[in-house]
């Protein structure tokens, strides 16, 4: 092999194809935390939503079952934060963390009492998303490049894929260019001056928390129903984290979150490709130093590239009316 | 009344016992659920864990090492560093001390083996603390984040030492060699035969001293009282006089050297050898038990104690009674962190009228 | 005729403190009523009440005769209630377009109304002579134009009660002025307004009637022409306030300061100061005047150690001051050590960790001075310290342990002079002593300051109050856009040349 | 009488798609066939590995079956204390006359279905995805590729591993994932160990209707077409001869070392592969099957520290 075989096109493709899962939740992680509640539990939904997605398709057959009841789960669990973070004013780092470790335990318990297959679902089989398949397809498949364009890179993928794609400027224009998302972003600078102008800080928050819940399922359904056509314990691996991850580098900003994103998918891709493969200079990279690539990347980037990430002023704190 | 102003009994025992009951009953309901007798399942569970001093034993094994993650989360805490690299650092303490002992196992004494490996340990865990430190001070670089990613980094590279270079010629295991024995630290049932044969070993003492210095320097010494500062107000701080990127700095590698300290336990106290992957999510637990147990030393000591407990006990139980996995005391784990630790005030209101009314 | 608000028996406590008792009184409608009383006295809190922020334990509120359950802001919004906080309610990184469309969108898509929000408030600038560009952001605004936005908010919302909550502290005589042509347009529309102040004379300008409270409680109810300035302080603190405390002669010592072409470029290279250079004596009171804004924080942060000059020296005590290191960290404790003190002039965010308890708080900065052997506190001797100095300065309650978050501003900031002044300087930095500090509390810190001064103690006063100025200075520099414009010696105090040079007219 | 069983799972537990489970369905099977129990347990961390076999070995249990190398240290330890207990280890060597230490090579197995692969393959691209690079997996890479290059000079291999931690034996997508880049990449066969990971190895060869290779279990009904075949390394088999074996009075300590003469490792042939592997594959892996036995084909095991000649 050598580094000619580096095929920037499947690299592309793949990159397209990784980053719903990562778009999904940090979307979600954004909401919660543009409205002031720190969402570190974005693994435990992204798992818990994963399984309730696969368990329920597989039941009834019907991936889209599947999708609704990852969806109340999840949004279940937000409600839980919210309800941690408003009501109870408690510790949101606390709450998420617990719902990680929680549903960690409880997904493969219940997955092993209904299914008894050690912690996995069976096979989805027929009860999973199709693929898009763009009108002209067949006709353009031989064109070079744009057939490839229109068949691989825009074509060809799983209708979550789009939906991931077009959620960024929609949650760009809910939370620059309405009512929702200038209160929404005023309850995590300054809830205390959103009160004052007459905005219910909780109601907002629970608002923000159930879109991130219900957001926040996408992932797990994308990763159960389309990436994988079942449920395996833990198979979130740390796509929760990296999620926050892509949304902090992102600077809470909806489109540097969905580079952050990009990044992510497109630095596990070339990793893939990269492995056993001959490069100018360095040679061949052990396969076990190869997988940190997308990781020292996004350090340097951070370390290098980017301004100082200026988080949500009240984040993380309980509002209360006092000193 | 407010929480702050309820009698210190209420807000430190009575209520953090509620919540544990809160989270024993769910725990209580899950198992009905799986079919077995949640009473006798809790029976068995404290049995195994406190009550049996083997078992207590092991209990206390386990937390010698949640504690030092959980120090070394909640020192970095103080500071307003949320370090989540604890998992990371531990992993690297244990290539430090086990390089150490690679070296000197066969020529240091123990009295010298033991600092040796403690050193290492130390101060490769710091090391693992210093770059997110030093990017979170000198660049600004968010330390959520680089921690996470060290923790992804340290398992890919030890991935790769351990393959490449510890593992001696033709063995399976994916470990470095067996230490010498004077590279073991002094198990407690050499004086207290009572413990069983357990590896609960003299860590646990360094833990709970540990402990004691955190406490004494955090809540007393002027470096704790910058330290909280820093963490508290970062304005104020630097117009007392504090050097803010040196505090960070060396807040993230005593962290770090505390995390890396966690391996002392379970590599010198138990294993003797370094193996992939040995820190088994003991740095995600740090996480767990520091904010359980507010960066307090009582409360660390009792959320490790917790937390050992669970692991011990839940063992134990799932031998016992098969229709309960494992995994059910993950689960148990984070409804006890739920309860104990985010919605600790749950019981509040109501206390509060319990109080008022006798009072009249 | 029916009082626009009429308050009857309102109790709020907190806790242990009875922050409102039994309080009643009515304000007629489209009057300007005055509200005054100690830090502490229970003020913010009743208006809180009034606003929604705060449930009562008891007792109600009769709007136009009619009683109302006022429980949230929302709700007091509205009735038509509108409040100006003592702090700002603004979202900092927001425009001040969206901060008033905050709560008032009008509709889901916020550009459906946005262009007619602005229009609109455009026009109220040119109604009130407001001047805030709409599109600014808030971070980037002056206190002042800040305190613009939330009368702008305020007038936008069209609120028929309006509570001001000391909305001049931060303001300067100029910009009060203004604020007060507009509240008596306000009064010709009809509206009522309640004015929070410490400062008396604003209450005589302005005031309708009065109410004055102390420890929760009304202790006094007047028409504002059948009282006066002496009979509200006296109401107020119980006993008269001194106006012109004693002073020593004019008797300076050596420099203890010389500040010479100091320069400061912010990272964009704007300048922010521009060859400043003074000398300060010992047993003198310098005070700078000027708009805020001006540099004068500037120079304070930089004279303090807090931040590094771009270029330019200063000499203390003879000795250069240690300017040349690559960054401020940890400089503080430097100049500390050098004998310079220094009370900031946003105690909150610099002066005080709020969550500390006062004892805490007053180790705050001589923290390794306080330290033992291991480094370790002694903290018998320091509660003792603490104590005495509590009773010294008059800090109310005298309470080590409280989190300095629940005392009131006037005695965070005798907390935090009482620190300072304990360290035995020979240098004094004061920013802004008595910012939102009742009057009897402003009388006990410049009988400090003087006694600090007589002491042979250097000070630096940075005052945007012409009155303090007046009250404290030996010489007074006046400061503008960066510069230092004028200097004057107090026999020479003349507020329309002080305004001038404050306006940028250079010594003539 | 009848004897007393245990089994100790690794961290991997037993539904871990791979050798613990092998390991559970042996016992299993012993079960049914004898109406002995046993005692099942998983230790999920070295530690907990030497208290739980020592447990056991109080219990008096005459027999101990430790699955996965990482037990390999506990088990030595254990014995030594127990010397009344038997102990077999999966996977590792352990020193003690009352410790049967069961090893299997990986790389011959792995070599047939290296030769198949190849035969198989029409790109002479193929494709190998582990879970974690340790030496273990490598063993098979290697065997892998040796069988391959046998078979066509001209073969080339992509080696992919899936992660560094533990999660990398549960992360399907991954392993979809990585399968799905070979693929584009020419790839048509690709040879799958890495536990969970690999199923999604094998349903993204289904979806894009290329050829996958199972294994430790036959996993040929899975998918079934695109399943080319498996490389059964027959833990189970192991676990219950041990079991057997005490049952019968015929344990006997000391190393074994299970390859294809001795059925510890295979390929498997199925009615759910039998379309996929048409005579002339068949003829080559029988031939390559017959060769290793016979002794006149050596595969190289990396462990003994050679280096990989593919
Ligand atoms: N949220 C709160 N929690 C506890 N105590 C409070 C709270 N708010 C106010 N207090 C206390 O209630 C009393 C009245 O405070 P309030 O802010 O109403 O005084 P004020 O008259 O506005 O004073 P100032 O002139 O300093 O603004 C004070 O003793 C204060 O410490
Ligand atoms: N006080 C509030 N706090 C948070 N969100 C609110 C609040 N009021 C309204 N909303 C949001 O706006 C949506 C519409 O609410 P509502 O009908 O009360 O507003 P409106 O009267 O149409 O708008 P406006 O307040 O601008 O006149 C609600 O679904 C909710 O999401
Ligand atoms: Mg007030
Ligand atoms: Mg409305």
């Amino acid at each position: 092999m050598t580094f000619e075989d580096l095929h920037l096109g499947s690299i592309v493709v793949s990159t397209v194809r990784n980053a719903p899962v990562l778009i999904f939740a940090a979307m979600a992680g954004l909401f919660a935390e543009r409205s002031g509640v720190i969402d570190i539990g974005l693994e435990g939904k992204i798992l818990a939503s994963a399984f309730v997605s696969a368990a329920v398709a597989f039941t009834t057959q019907n991936p889209w079952y599947g999708i609704l009841a990852g969806m109340a789960v999840s949004i279940a669990l937000a409600t839980l934060q919210g309800y941690v973070a408003v009501t109870q004013k408690g510790n949101q780092l606390v709450a998420g963390i617990a719902i990680n470790i929680a549903m960690s335990g409880l997904t493969f318990v219940v997955a092993q009492y209904f299914f008894q297959q050690g912690g996995r679902t069976p096979d989805l089989g027929t009860a999973r998303l199709p693929y898009v398949t763009l009108p002209g397809s067949a006709a353009v498949a031989d064109v070079p490049v744009l057939g490839w364009i229109w068949t691989q890179l825009l074509g060809g993928h799983s209708i979550l894929v789009y939906a991931a794609f077009a959620l960024v400027p929609l949650v760009h224009w809910l939370l620059y260019h309405t009512r929702f998302g200038l209160r929404l972003r005023a309850c995590g600078e300054n809830p205390h001056a959103a009160d004052a102008a007459g905005v219910s800080v909780e109601r907002t928050r629970y608002t923000s928390m159930l879109i991130a819940g219900m957001l926040c399922s996408f992932s797990g359904a994308y990763l159960a129903i389309v990436q994988s056509g079942f449920f395996l314990r833990d198979m979130s691996a740390g796509m929760g984290y990296l999620a926050l991850t892509a949304m902090v580098f992102g600077n809470w900003r909806p489109f540097y979150t969905f580079l952050g994103c990009l990044m992510f998918g497109f630095f596990t891709a070339v990793q893939i490709q990269l492995e056993g493969v001959d490069l100018p200079v360095v040679g061949r990279i052990p396969g076990a130093l190869i997988q940190m690539v997308p990781y020292v990347v996004t350090v340097i980037a951070l370390a290098g590239l980017m301004a100082k990430s200026v988080a949500p002023k009240a984040i993380g704190v309980p509002f209360v009316k006092s000193r | 009344m407010t929480t702050n102003d309820m009698p210190r009994w209420a807000t430190g025992i009575v209520l953090p016992l509620l919540n544990l009951l809160s989270a024993l009953l769910v725990a209580a309901l899950a198992i009905h659920l799986l079919g077995e007798d949640p009473v006798d399942a809790m029976r068995i569970l404290v049995n195994s864990a406190i009550v049996n001093p083997e078992g207590l034993s092991y209990t206390l094994f386990y937390a010698s090492t949640f504690i030092f993650t959980g120090l070394a989360v909640s020192l970095a805490m103080q500071a307003g560093l949320f370090n989540i690299g604890a998992e990371g650092q531990m992993y690297f303490g244990g290539l430090g001390l086990t390089l150490a002992m690679l070296a000197f196992d066969a020529s240091l004494p123990w009295y010298l083996l033991i600092p040796v490996g403690m050193v290492g340990a130390a101060l490769f865990g710091a090391l693992w603390a210093f770059i997110p430190g030093y990017l979170q001070a000198k660049r600004g670089s968010h330390i959520v984040v680089t921690t996470i990613m060290f923790n992804f980094i340290a398992a890919s590279l030890m991935n790769f030492v351990i393959v490449k270079y510890l593992i001696p010629p033709g063995e399976q295991n994916t470990a470095s060699r067996v230490f010498s024995d004077a590279a073991a630290l002094p198990p407690l049932n050499a004086w207290f035969p009572a413990l069983g044969d357990t590896p609960l070993n003299v860590s646990f003492f360094l833990s709970i001293l540990a402990l004691v210095i955190y406490g004494v320097f955090v809540s007393r010494s002027a470096w704790g009282y910058k330290l909280r500062a820093t963490g508290l107000n970062k304005h104020a701080a630097h117009y007392a006089g504090v050097k803010i990127s040196a505090m960070i700095i060396v807040t993230m590698l005593i962290s770090g050297a505390l995390a890396g300290l966690g391996a002392v336990n379970s590599i010198m106290g138990s294993t003797h050898y370094l193996s992939l992957n040995f820190v088994g999510g003991a740095g995600f637990v740090g996480i767990a038990i520091a904010l359980m147990g507010r960066q307090h030393p009582v409360g660390i000591f009792l959320s490790s104690v917790l937390f050992g407990a669970l692991i011990q006990g839940g063992f134990d139980l799932s031998l016992e009674k098969p229709n309960i996995p494992t995994e059910t005391f993950i689960f148990i784990q984070g409804l006890i962190i739920l309860f104990c630790g985010a919605m600790e005030n749950l019981y509040a209101p109501v206390l509060i009228k319990l109080i008022k009314g006798k009072k009249g | 005729m029916q009082p626009a608000v009429e308050f009857r028996g309102i109790s709020k406590h907190f806790g242990a403190v009875k922050a409102n008792t039994d309080v009643s009184f009515a304000i007629a409608k489209g009057a300007i009523h005055g509200l005054v009383g100690e830090n502490g006295a229970g003020k913010s809190t009743l208006m809180s009440i009034l606003y929604g922020y705060y449930n009562a334990d008891g007792g109600e509120i009769l709007l136009d005769g009619r009683a109302q359950q006022i429980r949230t802001s929302q709700e007091a919004i509205r009735l038509g209630i509108g409040m100006v906080h003592q702090h700002f309610m603004l979202v900092d990184n927001m425009t001040v377009l969206d901060n008033v469309m905050l709560g008032t969108e009008g509709g889901f898509r916020l550009a459906a109304h946005r262009a007619a929000t602005e229009k609109k408030l455009r026009e109220i600038c040119a109604t009130y002579r407001l001047d805030v560009d709409p599109l600014a952001t808030i971070q980037d605004l002056s206190v002042g134009a800040q305190q613009r936005v939330e009368i702008l908010k305020q007038i936008y919302r069209s609120a028929n009660i309006l509570i001001l909550d000391e909305p001049t502290a931060v303001l300067t005589a100029q910009e009060t002025e203004s604020l007060f042509q507009i509240l008596r347009r306000f009064k010709e529309q009809g509206k009522t307004i309640i004015l929070i102040t410490h400062k008396l004379q604003e209450i005589m300008d302005i005031t309708d009637s009065v109410t004055v409270m102390r420890a929760g409680r009304v202790v006094g109810a007047v028409q504002t022409a059948q009282t006066s300035k002496e009979e509200l302080a006296n109401m107020m603190v119980g006993r008269p306030i001194e106006n012109n405390l004693p002073r020593a002669p004019y008797n300076p010592g050596k420099p203890v300061l010389e500040v010479r072409d100091l320069q400061l470029k912010d990272s964009s290279g704007v300048a922010l100061l521009e060859d400043i250079g003074f000398t300060l004596r010992a047993g003198e009171i310098v005070a700078i005047a000027g708009v805020s804004g001006n540099g004068q924080s500037e120079l304070m942060e930089i004279l303090s150690g807090m931040r590094l000059p771009t270029s330019g020296a200063a000499d203390f005590d003879g000795q250069p001051l240690p300017y040349n290191r690559h960054d401020a960290d940890g400089l503080p404790l430097v100049f500390r050590d050098l004998g310079i003190a220094h009370v900031p002039e946003d105690r909150l965010r610099d002066g005080v960790v709020k969550s500390f308890s006062v004892m805490h708080n007053t180790v705050l900065g001589y923290q390794d001075h306080l330290k033992g052997k291991f480094g370790l506190f002694d903290f018998k001797q320091i509660a003792a310290r603490c104590q005495e100095l509590l009773k010294e300065f008059d800090v109310r309650p005298p309470n080590p342990d409280l989190r300095i978050g629940l005392l009131s501003g006037g005695n965070q900031q005798k907390v935090v002079i009482a620190r300072e002044v304990l360290a035995q300087p020979k240098l004094m930095l004061v920013g802004q002593p008595t910012r939102g500090v009742d009057i009897g509390t402003i009388e006990a810190i410049h009988k400090q300051l003087l006694a600090l001064r007589d002491a042979g103690v250097a000070i630096l006063l940075v005052s945007v109050e012409l009155e303090e100025v007046r009250a404290l200075a030996d010489r007074i520099l006046v400061m503008c856009g960066g510069r230092i414009t004028g200097e004057l010696p107090i026999n020479e105090f003349d507020t329309t040349r002080i305004g001038l040079l404050m306006g940028g007219m250079h010594k003539s | 009488a009848t004897p007393k069983l245990g089994i100790v799972y690794d961290a991997g537990g037993k539904f871990d798609k791979s050798f613990n489970q092998s390991a559970f369905e042996g016992a299993t099977r012993f079960k049914k066939d004898t109406n002995i129990n046993f005692i099942e347990v998983q230790a999920s961390s070295d530690t907990q590995a030497e208290q739980v076999l020592r447990g056991l070995a109080r219990k008096k249990l005459d027999l101990i079956a430790s699955i996965g190398f990482a037990q390999t240290q506990a088990v030595q330890k254990v014995a030594k204390e127990f010397p009344n207990v038997r102990f077999v280890l999966i996977d590792g060597v352990a020193q003690g006359a009352n410790v049967n230490s069961i090893v299997f090579k990986e790389e011959e197995g792995s070599y047939l279905v290296g030769v198949a692969a190849a035969a198989a393959s029409k790109s002479k691209k193929l494709g190998f995805i582990g879970g974690i690079d340790i030496p273990l997996i490598r063993t098979f890479a290697c065997g892998y590729a040796q069988g391959a290059k046998a078979t066509d000079k001209k073969a080339e291999i992509v080696q992919n591993m899936v992660g560094t931690t533990a999660a990398a034996w549960n992360d399907p997508a991954k392993g979809g994932e990585l399968a799905r880049s070979q693929f584009e990449r020419g790839v048509d066969v690709v040879f799958a160990v890495a536990g969970g990971s690999g199923l999604g190895t094998l349903q993204m060869a289904k979806e894009k209707g290329k050829l996958a290779i199972g294994v430790d279990s036959n996993q040929n009904h899975l998918y079934p077409g695109t399943v080319l075949t498996s490389m059964v390394k027959r833990v189970d088999n192991a676990v219950y001869d041990s079991f057997m074996q005490m049952k019968n009075g015929t344990w006997k300590g000391g190393v074994t070392a299970k390859g294809l003469k001795e059925g510890g490792v295979d390929w498997a042939l199925d009615e759910h592969n039998r379309k996929a592997i048409t005579p002339e594959i068949e003829k080559k892996v029988l031939g390559a099957r017959k060769d290793i036995i016979d002794g006149k084909v050596k595969v190289i095991d990396i462990r003994t520290g050679a280096a990989c000649p593919a």
